[in-house]
């Protein structure tokens, strides 16, 4: 029997090094699994490279994990938001690396280094400053730049429902960054509201198959980083 | 349709300028710019009587939006366009955070903290809609799928370069987000945006000082003066906004503006 | 309303000229758009360029446009089967071009060009007959090979249900091409067993969304290609 | 681990034979392969009644994988493994036409014209399956997310070469599939074929002569004679078939064949 679950959020990250490459999940608060980033704060592993579209807000979750000095760099397409304090004063600080990637060359990086292409060329950031410095080809009479896929170490990814052999279904656009980044990283964690049998999700409509998915934490009840925002938590 | 036949490009012809229906009209008088103290005054001062409205000028994009197009509405000001859609047109909206058939904001307290749109919002959904994820929702943007972005600006040039990222101001935090992929591979741009900026510098200019989002991308501008085309010739009037006169919208832009042309 | 239903196969073809690309898809006869292949047939276009994993077998569908000489070059990566006759001898007697392409690079090059992306490096057939006059890179110590993205004119796939926008579902391992090549043509025609109204299908399991698709043509009960061949049948 | 972190290759270091798992003994004693026709027909003659058969070379290849592995299992002889697995294992089978936890066959007649395998035989499907497109198929592949494959041969060549595809002959219908993305992207790939042809060529070869299907892309051999591990040294018996001895492995092997390592 195959049977990837996990016995809570801190078994499923234990084993996460000082210095890894950490893929997360969300699109703002949509899709970040706090319960495992919370984990990964307790558990103590530092000078993360961290990549994800955002970086947080107020002192929970993602911004937690910056706040307690875990994260050497960050990749990532947009690194404020309305309640983001945490990222600008260290950035502003020099005490956090930031390698700014627009986000569709973001996910298409990801979606690369998942599947086994190490470069792309793409049109997106041709004579901007995010181009500069950068490989430059035409294609067809058009400047494109070449960009490497990412890989990563691990990816915490939130889900809606999983079964046991880790095939994951999302909750609306909670998806976002999750299915790329389930296929680019040697480790792929993902916390769930539900687990089921194997057999209880239609095959048809699977969005990461479980060849992706290596551990499957239960979370039956997910915190809402908005929530926790707006009752001025912090973690730990 | 042939040329691009099993070819290798694999790019959407329609972001280049080269395609953009412009018209090619005979030259005509170049109206420079005035960006002196007194033309900032005298802009901000009838910024709040003159032109249209916020609501006016989102009302006037959605007129340009044919019938059943994929678009993409950039965060704030934009935003307002899908309030204006005319009666009788159905558009898809897409939300590059992973959403087709976004639907408009729920009641105040109400929605899903999961389905936002990419200024994370809360939104709905309509009749049709369809969740993806991040890779396919910019191979959609990409690939040249959806039909119209209608972005903010913080400058557009002559030539269609467009700055709304980023001042460049030394303490800023950079961030991107989604708008070089847009401005990349939507069909068409169009500018919504006031025509000067709070100080009465013109957002309209010979070439972006701020760092640029994407090289030669706008095919429109709206603004609370006017609808201006960006063409091969440079800026050309295509409407003013009522009680707005030619020498009123040039006087607070910052390149040569061509008149209409018939 | 958005509604992109065409009445019939022969008005959904119509308008495809000749010397047009035509992604087909389909693996074996799982997903083969037969109705919509023997519609192309009908209405006459020549000289088409024709990308598809295989070739047909028997006289019917994909073999039976082949055999009425409607096309000049086929872009494949396996163009014989047990019961095909028609491309190998088409082949052998120098009629049609072969463009042969492994099945992972053909269908990454689809899907990169519906992407946008016009060029991408892959370890697939180096040090192969396939890899030859390609443009070679080596990153991280291993050789790649350049491979560009490709689009079509037309696009025809087969689905098993589509609601008015032009969300599909499809059947079991008949997906195979149609989602990456339904982002790759300029005009996508599906072809499905039962046409439903927008919001009848669960937006969680769209696979294709409406945005690839441009006509919808209902075919409530498709011919199957093993059941023709079986019955010895020949289009037209 | 951290090698990789954050790193811009995106290729499973796997896949290389740098990373197989060979093992370094001292050099021994490499006997030449026969490759004359007196061996030929002794070898045809043997075949009958030396070694393992079909279901046992199969039988043999099963009992090397891993529990939860995913598998993608060739067409034609290699698709026998899935009878062997040997109890309480569990694995994932793979058909890169786009299905993950593919099953038997169904019963002569019954099953479903489009829910097949590689091989466009109709196959059933698991509890836990997943329906995907090619493109996602073939990312599974080349990304590296497969534990094994194992794939037929026309020759196998020292150095881990593998020509499987095409022999090459002027009037064959050239057709490749999925063979050549497979042997690139998974992590281990086993080979499982008669030791030689019906003619009694050796298919372990010191260089293929036919078309590759890729290079150094080999880990182990499975054959009705042997096992034989392709190592940095080259060919090295892993294990006889019962009743055949080293000498008659070697004799039938077209490259230099190393003792085991114990």
């Amino acid at each position: 029997m195959i049977d990837k679950r996990v016995d809570g959020a801190a078994a499923a990250v234990a084993d996460i090094p000082d210095g890894a490459a950490v893929m997360i999940g969300g699109f703002g608060e949509a899709g970040s699994p706090i319960e495992l980033i919370h984990a990964l704060i307790d558990q103590g592993a530092s000078r993360l490279t961290v990549i994800s579209n955002n970086t947080g807000s107020g002192e929970v979750g993602l911004a937690a994990l910056l706040k307690a000095g875990r994260v050497a760099k960050v990749i990532c397409s947009f690194p404020r938001t309305a309640n983001s304090t945490v990222f600008p004063e260290l950035y502003r600080a020099g005490a956090v690396e930031l390698e700014l990637v627009p986000q569709g060359t973001l996910a298409e990086r990801i979606r690369a280094g998942g599947a086994g292409i190490p470069a792309f060329y793409t049109p997106t950031a041709v004579g901007t400053p995010l181009a500069e410095g950068k490989e430059h080809r035409s294609f067809g009479g058009r400047e494109h730049v070449l960009e490497r896929g990412i890989r990563a170490d691990f990816a915490l990814i939130k889900g809606r429902i999983a079964d046991t052999h880790g095939n994951v279904l999302y909750h609306r656009t909670a998806r976002n960054f999750a299915p790329p980044m389930a296929t680019a990283a040697e480790v792929t964690i993902v916390q769930v509201g539900a687990v089921v049998s194997a057999g209880a999700i239609d095959p048809e409509a699977v969005v990461t198959p479980g060849i992706f998915v290596d551990r499957v934490v239960h979370v039956p009840q997910p915190l809402q980083e908005s929530e926790l925002v707006a009752a001025g938590a912090r973690y730990p | 349709m042939n040329a691009r036949g099993g070819g290798e490009a694999g790019m959407p012809a329609a972001a280049s300028p080269a395609n953009r229906a412009a018209g090619v009209g005979a030259s005509a008088a170049a109206v420079p710019g005035d960006r002196g103290a007194g033309a900032t005054a005298a802009a901000r001062e009838e910024r709040a009587s003159l032109g249209w409205s916020r609501d006016q000028i989102a009302r006037r994009v959605a007129q340009d939006i044919p019938n059943g197009s994929y678009v993409n509405l950039g965060i704030g000001l934009p935003e307002l366009v899908a309030r204006f859609v005319p009666e009788g047109r159905s558009l898809v909206y897409h939300t590059e955070n992973g959403l087709l058939g976004m639907g408009p904001s729920p009641a105040a307290g109400e929605g899903d903290p999961e389905l936002i749109n990419a200024g994370k919002r809360r939104v709905t959904m309509m009749p049709g809609a369809a969740f993806f994820d991040q890779a396919t929702s910019f191979a959609m943007i990409r690939g040249g799928h959806l039909d119209l972005s209608v972005l903010g600006a913080l400058q557009v040039a002559r030539n269609g370069d467009l700055a709304n990222w980023s001042t460049g101001a030394d303490d800023a935090i950079p961030a991107v987000g989604g708008a070089m992929d847009l401005v990349a591979g939507v069909r068409r741009v169009f500018v919504l945006t006031q025509h000067v900026t709070k100080e009465g510098e013109p957002k309209l200019v010979d070439a972006c000082t701020y760092p640029l989002t994407g090289r030669g991308v706008v095919d429109r501008v709206y603004t609370d003066l006017a609808v201006i085309d960006v063409t091969p010739e440079g800026f050309r009037l295509v409407e003013l906004a009522p009680g707005v006169d030619f020498g009123h919208v040039a006087a607070r832009t910052g390149a040569a503006i061509l008149p209409p042309i018939d």
